[in-house]
Formats: C-alpha cells, structure tokens, sequence
C-alpha cells in the first residue's frame, strides 16, 4: 500500500509490500527489509531495517503520531492516499482564522486581551503556569482578537484552542 | 556550637516524595531505620509509598494541603511514632519555622539548625554574612528593592546587564536577565510575582549578571562538635531556564589550586555559621577563574550522587549519623575522589518547544543497567505524571575512570533509556552529550541559551529520517489494526505481515 | 608467546544472548565499538538484540540450532562486516574448534588461545598440567574412568566421600557426590548422560569430596607480551546443586597472606599455558585453609562484576584490549580493591521445590536502584522465559564500604524486586542474606544443602501469614470482577471498596 | 463477606467489610484498616494494612493464587462459603487414587514404569528435563500403577497428571 508520510510539515511518500515472507519498505526508489517486533503495542516497538537494529516508542496524539527514534522526537501523521489527496485540496483552499493555542497542560494565571482588541506579533495574550513556572503566551501575527475561550484561573489542556484572532492583511 | 549527647534514631518519617523520598529510604533501610511516607492523593502509588515501612495520607494533591503542610507532616510523624524527620529537598526542608516546630514536637530534624538556614535561607541576609566573613560574593543590593526609581538606579549602579532574584526560594524560580534599561519594570514585576506564587513572599534584589559564569558549588558538612569538612566540587553550568541539567564532577574548569581554595572558602562560609548536616555553596566562577559565593543551600542537593560516586560515601548516612549528634566520620584529608562522574536530569517537559513542562501516563518505561550506571528515580510504568510537582522524572548517573570514559557511559546509559507516555528531555540530554561544547568541557551557564542551534534537534540525517518514515508508517497500520478485534495484536512478527497484505487497511 | 602487532577492532559480533550479550555490548559501545547482535526465534524482542547495531537470526530456538552453531555465527559476522567475535560465557565460549574456526575466516576471538582452552578445557589434562606447574589440585583420578569396575577401585583408593564429574563442561552439571559404595554405579551413570546431552561428551572422572569446602577463585589476566596480573579473589560457596547462588569480594575466609598465595598460584597455572585474555582459577580451600584448585574456566565469568565494583575496572573493555594486542593497563601493584561487593543471582526457580527450574511470562517487572546498586539483566516486561536457555534471570550487585553494610545494602536491593510471572528465587536469596550462616561468613559449599531447615520459608511470622490471607482475599475478589465488563479494574482505591460492597460477588 | 483462605493446606477464616469509606479484614478478632493500589491488575498491588505499606505480587495458577509477600511465597486457595461446605465434604469421602504430576514444564526423558508395575515410596518413576538439568520424579506411596499419561519424549507442563498409582492399604 502507499501511505504519505508527514514530518513536521515534510511530506513523504512510502510503499509498503509483503515480499519473501516479510515486508518491504520502498522510500525514494530504494527497497529495505523490514522486521517488526512488539515490545508493547502501541507503545514500543522493536524493529530490524535490514539488519539494523532500531527502537522505536510511540505516543498517539490526536491523528498524529510522536514518535522516539534514536535520540530524536519526530511528529508525524500518516495519510492514506485518498486522506492526502483531500488534505491537498483543502490546503489550496487557504488557512482559517489563526487559532492561539495552549503550547501546554496548565492553568491560565492572567488573561491580556478581550474580544474586540488590537494586538501586535510578539504582545502577551495570557500567562500560562504549570508546576509553578510561568509562561508568556504571545501573538504570532497582527489581528483583532475575536474571541477568548477561557477565564483567568482556567486549566487548559495542551493543544486546546484559547483565542481566535483575525489577521490584519498585511 | 553545641557538644549534645548522641541520640539514637530509630524512625525516620521522610516528609517528601519522588526519587529523593525513595533514595533517603534506601539508606535508612540499610542502616536498620523504619521509614514513614507521607503522601498526597496523587501518590498512593508512588515507589517511597511502596518502600516505606508505613505511610500516612496527608491530603489532596496541591503541595499546600499535603507536602508544604507541615503541622499534618509532624502529626503523621507523632501518629507513626517517628523520632526523626528528614524534609529531603524542596518543600519543608529550608523552612526555619518548621524545623522549629518539628524540634517543639520532641522530634529531631534531619538538617541544619533553623538558625543556620535562616541566616541563609534569605539571600540579601546570607550575602551580608558572607562579606563579613570574608568569602567573596557577587556585586549587587544588599537589601530588597521595594519601588521602580529604586530598582533604576541600583541597577544604573551595578550595571546592566542585572539579575532580578526572589530573595526567598531557588530552583530557577523568580530569576530575570535584564540587558537594558526598557526591560527592567516588567522583568521585576513577573519575577516578584513568580517569587510569590512559588514562596509566598515577592521580595526581589539585584546582583551583578556575570559574563560567561560557570556555576560550580561545593559539597560542605558539618557536625555539632565543631568539624567542617568539604567534599569537593560539582560543575552545574550545563543550565535551561537557570535549571540545571547536567552535573558533573570533576568540573572540566578546576584544577587542584582552585579547588582547594574555593573549598577552603565554602567550609569558611559553612564555619561562620556554626553549620550542621548536608550543606552546598553555590558560586559562579567567571572566565578569570575568580570566584563569587552565589548562595548557600541548606540541604541536600539534587545532584548528590556525583559526588558519591566519586568519593565512595553516602551523603544521606552521613546526614543521620550527624542528626545524631555523632561526628563526622573522615576527617578532611580521609576523603579521596576517584574518577569521573556525570548526573543527567530527567524531566517531563519539551525540549524541542521551550521546554515547556508535560504531562501524561508512563506507558512504557525501560531504565538503563550494567557497569558505572546508577537510576535515582520515582517513575514506574502507569505512573501519572502530573501538574502539581516539580517535572523532574529521573536522575542517571554514571562514573568511569576518565570524563571521556563517562561522557560514553553516559551516551550508552541514555540510550538505554524508553519512556513513552510522557514527553521527556531524554533527546535534549543526549543532544548535549554530543556538541563540541559540551564534550571540550569549555561551557558556561549561557551555553545552551546561547547556541540554540547546536543543542536544537538535527533532522538532517537521512537514514534516521528514514526510520521515522518507516515506523510511522507501520505504527499507523498497527494502530488502525486495533480497532479491529478480530485482528488482535501479536508479538510475532508474521503477524504484522498479515496486516499489510494487499488492500489492507489501505 | 607471540608479540603480535595490535589489531584496532571496529566491530564486534557477540555470540552470546541474555545479560552477558548485554553486558558486552555495553561496553563495547561505551569504546565506540559497532556491536551485532545473534539470536534465536525465542529472543527477537531481547534487549541484546535492541542494544546491538545490527542483528542477524541465526535459527530456531533450540540452543544447537543457534547459539551453538558455530557456522552460522561465523557468517553472520562475515555478512555484517564484524572483526571480532566475544563469545560471553557457556555455548560457544569454550570451543576451541570454533576459535580455531573464528581465526581462519579471519576475524579476532576475543579470548584466550585454542591450546590454551584445551590446555584447560579437559579437566583431566588441566589436571596433569597443574601437578606440573607446581599447583595444588584436589586429590583424584587423572584419567576418564571407564568401566565401574575400575570405577569402584578408584573410589576405595581415594576414600568416599568421592565426586564424579563430568571431563568436559561445568555449571555443575554432570556432576554427583557419592558417599557409600552402593550408590557409586548409578551416580555415574547419570553423570555421564548429563554430561553427553549437556556438552556431547560423556566422559567422567572421580575426584576427592573435600569436607567443609570454600569455592574461592581467583581471576586473572595476560596479554600477548607475557604479562599476567589477578584481580584477587571472589568467594562463591553458597550453592544449590553445585550452582552458585551468591558470590561476594572479598571471601571472608581469605587473610591477605592467603590471598597473596592464592594469586601467586593463580598466575603460575596461567603463565604455564601463555594464557591471554580473563581466566578464573577455581580452587577449593579446606578447613584447614589450604587451597586446591578445582579448574580454569577460560572466559568471562559470571561473576564478574563483584571484582569490577571493588577494582574500579571494565573487566569487558581489558578484554578487547588484549585482544587487539595491547599491553595490560595495569601492573599487579596498580590494581587496587575497595569496600565489599555481593552479587545475587536470579534464577528462574521454584526454591521451594528443590530448586526446579519454572518458565513463564514477566507480568510486572521492577528492578533495583540507587546508591551502589548495579543490575546486568536481560530482563523485560513481557518477556517469554523459556525452556531452552539457561535459567539466570538477573545479578543483582551491590558494592558499599563494608561487608555489613553490603549485606544490607542488599537486602534493600532485593526488597525493590517485583517479579511477577515467572517463578524465582528471590525469596531464597533474601532468606540466605538473613541466616546466621551466612551473617557469619562461616559457610562453606555444603551449608545450603546441610541445613535445609535455615534457609526454607519461615511460614511462622504471625503478621506475614495475615498480609498473605488479606492478599488472598482481595486479590481472589478483585480476579473475580474482572470477569464482569461493567465493572472495569480501577487504580482508585474507591473503586476496590465498591467490589466489596454487601452481596457482591459472595 | 466470609471467605476461607487457604495457605498451603492450612484453613483461615476472613470477614472482609466496608467500613468508613475504607474495607476492613477480620482475622481472628482483630479487625484490620485496608487500602489497596493497583500497580497492575492481577499481578501487582501495594496494600496498606492499618498504615503498613506491603507490596504484593499475584500469579493466578489454575484454582490457586501464589502470592509474594516480604520475601515469602505463598501458595492460596480462596473460597467462598458455599465452597468451602463442599470442599468439606468431598475430603470425609476420602481421597483418590494417588496421581503423580509434572513438578516443573519440561521433557519426559526416561519412563521407568509401565501400567502394572508395583512401585515402592523414594522409586524413581520418570526423569523429567528442562533446561538441561535431569530431574528424577520419585513415588511417594507404594502402590500399583494405574496409567502413564505420555511416552519418553513427550513434552509435559507444570501439573499435568503423568501417572495414576493406586496405593496399597497400609
């Protein structure tokens, strides 16, 4: 089957096959050998590309897979080729509002902004502390705020929507 | 300095949690000791729960109704018949009040004496003892700085570019770099705000930010007969948002002369105080190799077991027998050091993304093994990694005949290391063990600020890309395989075969 | 012996599986070695085979189709581009036709010389060589004895008791203490089919049964340029079934005059076969403290990583410097020990039940940690502990400044054990560590087997037998419950209350 | 609830409650405060019994729960009251015939006895090996045997019935 392979925002496309009794991975013309051992499903796997040895752990999030390999954290999703060619169509559409995110788990100490205000790249919108560090939430771009989803003293969870912004055509 | 008779402990109540709780157990355990644990909800489960002899619920899991609530702490103590408690560090264990309590209560408090800790546990009071005692300490006010004009013109005075500090409280918490004038208002405000929040006290000061500092302390005891002795240095310069990191031991910066002088310093500090138990002088050593007293830390110190390893002796052993009242068992020229040692820290935060602290459930966990390799940690697989503590996991320590020979271990330690379920530094850490700067030894306290691009993660290396490829690939099919239960997951290799054959799941 | 030129070793195959293949690469990682891992269809998901850079499948599970397969290791070195082989300790370790093999396809054996395995590899020709390099051995027959004619004269001419053992092998297999005339035939005839399944060869031979006896050996090292050094001694007489259990450095029988004479013996019955590599020299030593060594085993010992706590050396890391040729690091005035070390063995076994072995899935797995504590392990959750392979799970080691102190240090390791899964020998080994006998240090290879009644399970314990029954109870309800979908297992403490509500489950 | 607890072969008697939002164990008398963890179900728990902490391995074997307390194995039987009535009276009608089991999963190398032999107690009946060691299972009664389950070659596992003997009257 053929899957697309997203790496941060790095697309890639794998083939993969049942070949010889085992499987068979084909990146950019070149064919590698494929062991798989479960060391905990969906959790930790063992595998042999070829006759490298390589653990890999895995965390779902969402649609995304974080995955640990060597040392290294990639974030990736994995698309079919019928979810690629509808996420392509979507792309072309053009982005929606700009969402601010919580960047992690924790309580909202201090909300700056309200519906309706002017903000700048790089101005506090709130303050988010967990295990009592304190950490400045800025915008990215230029907007009017449109609206703000939770309250001072609120416990968010990572990735939740917390402002919409507008952007200024700039 | 008091001669008081030797008293006997028997049973000692650990008043915290996590890996320090776990590792003051060990000890008390080889030395025949019962234990108590105390824990929060959060913490039914935990590993110094499970290795305590028995254990007392102190309440829900927010620090101030469980592990900071010291009258619950004392009557857990009183309740279990404990004679001795030991606060670990963090929590209780620089509160003067509480020692004070604890002593009220008939019990023994396993550190110094609360009129030690206070003369140190503010730092404005400690910096004024140290210059009077002759130990050099680093240019900045002696007192609070209470409104805006103030603050502008002290640090006009010093210079920029200032630290704001809380006056109460470490661990990275309430500290700003200030590089200009503009910056200084708000920089103070969230600094004082922090301290608050963390210490229940907003009290800033300013101190001169040193260039290229390297952050090296000293390992100090003392008894109630009068002995202060010194085992050596720690090098902590390897810092993220002033957190420490890495530790190592011998530092890469110090030679003999230096060592003995800032040990020299540090039992001087530590004497002028009449201090007892387990003390660390925290300086900063600047690129003349002069040296700043920073602070002192009343307790036991979190990288501890680097300098265990290198000296062969256990701090905590050491911290009972002169809770005591005994002697401190070697006499300065008795402690020798051998060979290198090197403390990782792991924590639950993203490294790649601010190291923002994480949460999660441990779903896996594999800890490394073998020659030179020591684990210091609470973790256990399906432990909840919460918001309510500090989002230290684990420490890996390691010792080798040379730093060469440790920097290895350490590498092949760390990638002994699985752990999913929670994002973890473990990348991070073993990133540092692999720059130039690191492994020249020449890094300062800004070196990981300073060089983002050699502590960022490499994603350039193809082959590795490739295997993320590959399991991504292949975690996704298995994943989507689960939904079917006619399908069940296998350890055998054929089995994934299966999943993949043609129009599978495509 | 050859002055050979040094060979720089790029990248080692380990023919070995478990801890041992573990250990191995460990180190050779740390020298920045390439490491290959082999194994069987039962060890895909083994630790050595995530630890190793590349990995090749030799065969099925059965050890002939594997790990004793000489020719399939040789290829896959050839395959993978390995330089060396290091064949840990048992399958191939000791076959000097495979290291014969191993050197013409080129490639470096990470251990001794083939003539001088052979030299030792026979314990009949051992014998012969030791009498004429002026080593004590145990009184016994030089030659295999045949028929049970000679066999009876031979044990009426040394005097029961008498041991047969078998000529090839060890691990105590293969070997039977007779003690009256009776019994004699039938001993040796199991022996010797032991001995023909266990290493193809049947031959066995008889040998004086010392009374009171201490296994003490003595490790040593040479290299190619003539230098033979030992790492003093590791006492290891507490057995089951001629195995050894738990091992400890130093023997608390050994004077440093005692230990001097026995290294001084030790390098003599070395240096009289060139010997390179890790050797250990097993001797006996009586009551009456004089010494007879027993047999050379030529390669790594189990063991070994008591020395190693105490010498402050990589024991694997000497190995693969001697075999590229180098020097010893060290001369015997430079190889310094300190403190007291104990290894634990963790068996997959039934201690209760003489000591059979148990096979099974690891449920829950938890190991030790902390201060001077190391674990060389092969061990995973979720791992398949089979038939096919040797039944040592785990060493726990441990290294403190005292024997007390070790025995201690120990005893809390042991208690961080979880195992849940497979039958061990935990309980045995921490019963062992609690016994008088033990305590003492006045044990000899008898004491385990000659006081049975010391180190079976103490059932009296009036509160362990209530915690045993609560268990039971709660355990038996709560297995119960989890036939019933709707009631899903919970860690909260509640949920368990639920389950015992009136009416449920009753 | 009553559950009887059997330790080995030694019959106890438990009275398990709730109690002020907790469980409470009744043993002889005296009446124990219980909290329970779940560290993984049906293999670990950490108990705390009164305040003492006690962590407890499971292994569920057939019928039997072996449980590993403090160092110490413990081979348990649980039953309810029904049970336990049962249990009683099966064991006034006597036991029957004496069936000789695998101690361990291993290989039946030797098969010393055929269906009709007379046996004496301490005699060597099969030699069972695992792992390279030669087990010799002996007799424990003297008798006639009945029936050998499986021939010398033959794979067994922990438990299984290999041969029935039919003990002679003392």
């Amino acid at each position: 089957m053929k899957l697309h392979v997203l790496i941060g925002d790095t697309h890639h496309e794998l083939l993969v096959e049942r070949k010889a009794g085992g499987l068979a991975v084909t990146i950019e013309g070149e064919t590698h050998q494929i062991d798989i051992g479960t060391l905990k499903d969906g959790a930790a796997y063992s595998l042999l590309i070829d006759d490298r040895s390589v653990d890999v752990g895995v965390e779902e999030k969402g649609d995304r897979l974080e995955l640990l390999v060597g040392g290294t954290r990639y974030s990736t999703e994995v698309l079919g080729e019928r979810e690629w060619l509808a996420r392509s169509i979507q792309a072309e559409q053009g982005a929606g509002d700009a969402t601010v995110r919580a960047v992690m788990t924790g309580i909202v100490n201090e909300m700056r902004v309200a519906p309706g205000d002017q903000v700048q790249p790089g101005q506090v919108l709130f303050i988010l502390e967990a295990m009592k560090m304190e950490n400045e939430v800025k915008a990215e771009l230029a907007g009017t705020v449109l609206s703000v989803a939770v309250e001072a003293g609120a416990t968010v969870n990572q990735g939740d929507a917390v402002i919409e912004i507008e952007p200024v055509e700039s | 300095m008091t001669s008081a008779k030797p008293r006997k402990i028997q049973k000692v109540l650990v008043a915290n949690r996590g890996e320090i709780a776990l590792r003051i157990m060990r000890t008390c355990r080889e030395m025949g000791l019962r234990t108590v644990a105390v824990y929060s909800d959060a913490d039914r489960q935990a590993l110094h729960v499970r290795a305590a002899y028995q254990a007392v619920r102190l309440g829900p899991a927010p620090s101030a109704e469980s592990y900071l609530h010291g009258d619950l702490v004392i009557a857990a103590a009183k309740q279990t018949g404990a004679d001795a408690i030991h606060p670990g560090f963090g929590f209780l264990s620089e509160n003067a009040d509480f020692v004070r309590q604890v002593r009220e209560a008939g019990l023994t408090f396993i550190g110094p004496a609360p009129e030690a800790m206070e003369a140190m546990g503010d730092k404005i009071e400690a910096r004024r003892r140290m210059i009077a005692a002759g130990v050099p300490v680093v240019p900045g006010t002696a007192d609070p700085v209470e409104n805006p004009e103030q603050l502008l013109a002290e640090a006009r005075e010093i210079g920029f570019p200032v630290m704001i500090k809380a006056s109460a409280g470490g661990g990275g918490k309430g500290i700003r770099i200030v590089r200009t004038e503009p910056e200084l208002a708000d920089a103070a405000k969230r600094a004082s705000s922090e301290a608050q929040t963390a210490f229940g006290n907003g009290a800033v000061y300013l101190e001169k930010y040193l260039e290229e500092p390297r952050h090296i302390e000293i390992q100090v005891f003392g008894d109630e007969h009068g002995n202060v002795v010194h085992l050596a240095e720690r090098e902590c310069s390897i810092q993220r948002r002033h957190q420490k990191v890495i530790e190592e031991r011998p530092s890469p910066l110090l030679d003999d002369d230096l060592r003995e002088r800032m040990g020299a310093a540090a039992v001087k500090a530590a004497k002028s105080i009449d201090y007892t138990g387990a003390g660390t002088l925290e300086f900063l050593v600047d690129k003349h190799r002069d040296f700043y007293m920073l602070e002192m830390n009343t307790r036991l110190q979190v990288e501890h077991p680097i300098t265990e390893l290198t000296c062969g002796l256990d701090l905590v052993r050491w911290q009972v027998l002169v809770a005591q009242g005994e002697p401190l068992p070697l006499q300065q020229a008795e402690i020798q050091h051998e060979g290198h040692a090197i403390e990782a820290r792991l924590y639950a935060e993203d490294a790649d993304h601010g190291f923002l602290p994480a949460t999660g459930q441990v779903d896996r966990l594999e800890l490394p093994g073998g020659p030179g390799v020591r684990v210091d940690t609470g973790l256990f697989e399906g432990m909840q990694v919460g918001l309510h503590y500090d989002p230290m996991l684990a420490k890996v320590s390691v010792h080798a005949a040379d730093r060469e020979q440790a920097i290895e271990r350490m590498r092949r330690a760390l990638s002994e290391v699985t752990i999913t379920g929670v994002t973890t530094n473990l990348p991070f850490l073993q990133r540092v063990l692999n720059t130039d700067v690191f492994r020249s030894g020449r890094y300062d306290t800004g070196s990981v600020e300073g060089n983002p691009e050699a502590f960022a993660p490499q994603m350039s290396a193809a082959r590795e890309k490739n295997v993320a490829m590959i399991a991504a690939a292949l975690a996704h099919v298995l994943r989507r395989r689960r939904g079917f239960p006619d399908r069940p997951a296998s350890v055998a290799s054929s089995a994934w075969v299966d999943a993949f054959r043609p129009g599978a799941n495509s």
